[in-house]
């Protein structure tokens, strides 16, 4: 069953087209990786998702409902949870009281909201950096502190924009091994990653766009070996000669 | 750690209360209450601007409001001006609903200037409307109780709600709430929180008690006009001052601000003379420069992190 | 003539960069290659000075420029067209050019090379007088290389030109550049249009989480299977 | 019929001649608002300071204001550099809870210089007596005071020598450069903190210029400096950012409507009108009048 619809989403930025009339559906429960060169609209379909920029054209469709229609902060409360690309932490507040902020979203009480914080923390692996304020965390814990903190507010589709750009390998698997647990714990995913090599892995159908369209569409090795995908990461050259 | 907290609010209450046992001399009396008064706008600026980060350069428009509406009652219907503490922090919270309805689609600096010419417009309004307001004549009233000691406790009772609703508003859902946004209101929306709704639920209540301030203040000081209770620079920028030189985002912040502002005016102005608004000026700048967060907000940051380790709450919320 | 030396960068309290060092000779066109984030733009920003270094050294033309600010990098002669291109949008054509020739050789010169530039580009000719920020993609690109030109550099650093410009575009920008790195100029760039860059530079540094990973001449590396895979995952 | 006609009419032409001079003062902020992107509180006070130099200059030396204002400039540059390099700048880098720190240190500096000049001059109002302060000349059957006339010639020049400047020359063109795009300037060898300073000392000469072309027209005290601070905010608003032009503009646009405002709604009311104004550029104007021409 299709928990998320994306129909003919157009997003028009004066005379450039960010995107460009895209379409896709997202399965209860599956990874859905969105792939593309820099510049190729990724973070921009995210932004549309989540309402930060209004649609130039397209609807958008959560569980047979439209939501291209509702305010930015209503797409969270209806169980669609999102990170960005730059992680916007609430620097001058602790690991803990970032989750709680989160947490809030489902309770009006402060002993629960720290409850549930307490157990996402846990389950992110982030107990130990409980107290410390969020301004002096690293990148990778960060983008854990993002994940984190879009869990506590119970969502039932997380956007994810780039978790793994700019970690190391280790740094990187964690993150991925992070991703496969929420998506056990009955959370579907759509994220967005600039490397193949992370989506490749994880991802049970891949998206890749160029210039705001979808060049590619399907399992990973499929899109992965897509010649305008190659093309696109690669260059003209790469796709003829392979 | 709470417990200390607990005990040490105690104690300053205590002193509080007190104090007039030992403080005779009704010009430090007169002191302790302006430092009262000063105390509850800074606590209820800092609840919009330090906790919610929406810088307000248009306070005077609620503490002058609060004024005009005790003066009114006396003026136009004969009424005691302390039915101005009822009246008084309701108009100026019926007037920040527009107000916020403006300012709020903005955001920093810009909401910072909405905010200054909102407050001078309500001043030229109330120096224009000479039949509603008197205009610049001002309001004078007969104060029926002239016992500074009274007004000392009945503002120090106010000064205690005040306290009391910012402490309660800031460690609750809301508090969160308003420091999330401040930190990063992209972030902030991305959690659901709605944005507008909760920055008037911060901007209501300050002007609710800066409205009560406003009211004590005509009561108290008996004249107002529209150039002293809507001053952009006296009140609208000072209280500004007066935060800063305490600590933003801290409970006892504008209260330590307040003190400080009151007892160096004075000071200054019985040794400097007329040099004393610029000893101010001085020191406003060294502190900014050099104590960014104020003196409460400086000290706060071993306190905090003494507190982290243990009870893992930090003053920041 | 450019040496960069074991140089450790952060960002505030974060740190980028580990150990990098690489070697940029004269007339040389180098590449820097690597995924997002893996610390390309970092790398050049160190170089143009607009970063603090906490560890190595760089050097110039055999002068430490390691402590040197930004705005006396450019007078040394090292150029850097940023990502993004970066032009000054409310500007004119002709005016971007200009700021690009500020110093007394660059300025003594300044109608010369932008008789040069317009022969190049005659586009930007025909549009000095419009404000840049209404030029296209592709045109701001050639404004971005043009401006930088003006300084009349000696190492030109170039920050994925290709960026957001349809396939055409590219490869009319990278045939601009081989072209000016013909003409003399060292050129060192960031890209992400891997076999392009290969294919025409003569020697790649690949960096993968803020360390060298691989290097070698643009053949060597366009036959190594690592690349593919560090880009493709496959 | 026609002394109604001739009423808007000197209405019309008096308050496009003040608001010329305005506009002096507001291209000193918007500049400064272009290269540093704060809020500067203390400009007024910068103009208040220009206009006691000028002062000074004309009761204590003799000099005609006209000719004070060029010893008035050099003095308020020097100020300027001084308080940007040694206080503003200071704050770049620091971590505060407001990200409104800068504006804040503005308001002390602007306190500092008020009070200075108040302990030195007394809150007293002053006014300097040229011979041709209350002289008028006619245009039909119109009346026009002459230092309305001369201030706004000198101003139509300055502004012309600052578009030269700013687009003619290096320095100038440093200025926008670095506005528009600080770490681009940085790329192409510019000295960013330098010409922040720059910018700085020019905004606050240009309104030390202003302030003395008015000082025929205007009592002058201490807290004169807050009523500029506002006029040049709405001006630079309504005009948009960074813009010389949108400041001239901006700038007669206010004169003018506080003029009708004064005339013909009531002179209480005129301060109302410009706020107004204000506020509704910043609402559904965000760019300013510029904005508009772009479109």
């Amino acid at each position: 069953m299709s928990i998320f619809e994306a129909k003919n989403i157009t997003k028009k930025f004066g005379g450039l087209t960010a995107v460009n009339d895209l379409s896709f559906q997202v399965e209860q429960g599956e990874i859905f990786g969105i792939i593309g060169p820099n510049g190729s609209g990724k973070t921009t379909v995210f932004n549309m998702v989540s309402r930060f920029y209004p649609l130039t054209s397209g609807e958008i469709y959560f569980k047979d409902k439209r939501i291209d229609t509702l305010p930015a902060h209503k797409i969270c409360k209806i169980g669609i949870g999102r990170t960005f690309q730059v992680v916007k932490p609430l620097r001058r507040m602790t690991v803990l009281e970032n989750v709680m902020a989160g947490a809030f979203l489902r309770t009006g009480s402060i002993g629960k909201s720290r409850h549930k914080a307490e157990e996402i923390i846990n389950f992110c692996n982030l107990d130990k950096y409980m107290h410390r304020e969020a301004k002096g965390l690293p990148i990778p814990l960060r983008k854990r502190l993002e994940i984190a903190r879009s869990l506590a507010t119970e969502p039932e589709l997380l956007l994810l924009d780039e978790t793994c750009a700019g970690l190391n390998p280790k740094e990187s698997e964690a993150a991925i091994e992070l991703i496969r647990r929420i998506r056990d714990a009955g959370v579907t995913i759509i994220i967005i990653e600039h490397i193949m090599k992370v989506m490749m892995g994880i991802s049970d159908r891949i998206l890749a766009i160029n210039f705001g369209k979808e060049i590619a569409m399907g399992k990973p090795q499929e899109v992965a070996n897509h010649p305008e995908v190659i093309k696109a990461y690669l260059g003209d050259a790469y796709a003829k000669s392979n | 750690m709470l417990n200390k907290n607990i005990l040490m609010t105690i104690a300053f209450a205590l002193a509080a209360i007190i104090l007039p046992v030992f403080i005779k001399a009704p010009y430090h009396m007169h002191i302790l209450i302006l430092i009262i008064i000063w105390a509850i706008i800074g606590t209820s600026w800092n609840l919009l601007s330090g906790y919610a980060g929406q810088v307000s350069f248009g306070h005077a428009a609620f503490f002058g409001v609060g004024a005009y509406s005790a003066g009114i009652l006396t003026l136009h219907y004969s009424l005691s001006p302390w039915w101005g503490l009822l009246l008084g922090p309701v108009m100026s919270m019926l007037v920040a609903l527009p107000i916020g309805a403006i300012a709020f689609r903005l955001r920093g600096p810009y909401f910072a200037l909405a905010t200054l010419a909102l407050g001078e417009i309500f001043r030229l309004l109330f120096l224009n409307m000479t039949n509603f307001t008197a205009g610049a004549k001002g309001i004078l009233i007969m104060p029926a109780i002239t016992s500074k000691v009274f007004y000392y406790y009945a503002g120090l009772g106010m000064l205690a709600l005040t306290l009391l609703a910012t402490y309660m508003i800031v460690h609750s859902k809301i508090g969160y709430y308003l420091v999330s946004i401040r930190e990063d209101q992209d972030a902030a929306t991305s959690l659901g929180i709605p944005t507008t709704l909760y920055k008037n639920l911060a901007l209501l209540p300050s002007a609710f008690f800066t409205g009560l301030a406003g009211a004590f203040y005509m009561n108290y000081v008996a004249f107002i006009d529209p150039n002293i209770v809507f001053s952009l620079t006296n009140i609208s920028i000072m209280v500004i001052l007066v935060v800063m030189l305490g600590g933003v985002a801290t409970t006892w912040g504008p209260t330590i601000g307040a003190a400080l502002y009151i007892i160096m005016g004075e000071l200054f102005r019985t040794t400097l003379g007329p040099a004393n608004v610029l000893m101010f000026g001085v020191l406003v700048c060294l502190i900014i420069m050099f104590l960014p967060n104020g003196i409460a907000g400086e000290l706060d940051i071993f306190k905090r992190f003494r507190q982290r380790k243990k009870a893992g709450l930090s003053g920041g919320v | 003539m450019l040496k960069v030396t074991d140089i450790d960068v952060s960002y505030k309290d974060v740190q980028v960069l580990w150990d990098i060092s690489f070697e940029v000779k004269q007339g040389e066109f180098v590449a820097i290659l690597g995924a997002n984030g893996a610390g390309k733009t970092t790398t050049l920003n160190a170089i143009s000075g607009m970063l603090n270094i906490k560890k190595g050294k760089i050097e110039f033309l055999g002068k430490d420029i390691t402590q040197i600010p930004g705005y006396k990098i450019a007078e040394l002669g090292i150029i850097h067209v940023p990502e993004g291109r970066r032009l000054f949008p409310e500007m004119t054509v002709r005016e971007n050019l200009e700021v690009g020739s500020l110093f007394p050789e660059a300025k003594s010169k300044r109608k010369e090379t932008i008789k040069k530039i317009f022969e190049q580009f005659p586009i930007l000719e025909e549009k000095q007088n419009k404000e840049a920020g209404t030029l296209s993609g592709g045109q701001q690109q050639m404004l971005a290389l043009g401006r930088g030109l003006m300084a009349l550099p000696k190492l030109l650093i170039m920050d994925e030109p290709s960026l957001g410009l349809a396939p055409v575009l590219c490869k009319q920008i990278f045939d601009n550049i081989k072209e000016i790195n013909k003409d003399g100029v060292t050129v060192l760039q960031v890209e992400q249009n891997v076999v392009q860059t290969l294919q025409m530079c003569d020697r790649a540094y690949v960096l993968e989480n803020g360390r060298v990973s691989l290097h070698g001449t643009g053949e060597e590396l366009l036959n190594d299977e690592h690349i593919k895979e560090a880009y493709l995952g496959i | 019929m026609e002394d109604l006609w001739i009423k808007f009419g000197q209405t019309v032409i008096s308050g496009l001649l003040l608001g010329g001079m305005y506009s002096l003062i507001a291209m000193g902020m918007t500049l400064i608002m272009g290269v540093m992107k704060i809020i500067n509180l203390a400009h007024g006070a910068l103009v208040m300071v220009g206009m006691y130099v000028t002062y000074v200059c004309s009761k204590n030396f003799g000099i005609d204001p006209y000719i004070g204002m060029f010893i008035a400039m050099p003095v308020l540059f020097l100020l300027g550099c001084l308080i940007q390099k040694y206080m503003i700048n200071r704050l770049v880098e620091q971590d505060s809870i407001l990200p409104e720190n800068q504006v804040l240190l503005t308001v002390g500096i602007m306190l500092v210089l008020t009070e200075g000049i108040r302990l030195f001059f007394k809150s007293d109002y002053r006014s300097v007596a040229t011979s041709y302060s209350s002289d008028t000349v006619f245009l039909g059957a119109m009346s026009i005071s002459v230092p309305l006339v001369i201030g706004f010639i000198i101003t139509i020049i300055f502004t012309l020598l600052l578009h030269l400047f700013l687009t003619k020359t290096d320095l100038g063109m440093s200025i926008r450069a670095t506005a528009q795009d600080r770490d681009a300037a940085v790329y192409m060898g510019i000295n960013a903190s330098k010409i922040t300073m720059i910018t700085f000392g020019l905004g606050a000469a240009l309104a030390a210029a202003g302030g003395s072309l008015l000082l025929p027209l205007f009592y002058l005290f201490p807290d004169i400096g807050h009523l500029f601070t506002a006029k040049s905010f709405i001006i630079t608003i309504l005009g948009g950012l960074g813009s010389v032009w949108g400041a001239a503009i901006g700038g007669l646009i206010l004169g003018l409507s506080e003029s009708l405002g004064a005339t013909y709604i009531s002179m209480g009311y005129k301060d109302v009108v410009g706020l107004v104004i204000f506020l509704l550029v910043l609402l559904f104007l965000p760019g300013g009048l510029r904005s508009l021409v772009k479109r």
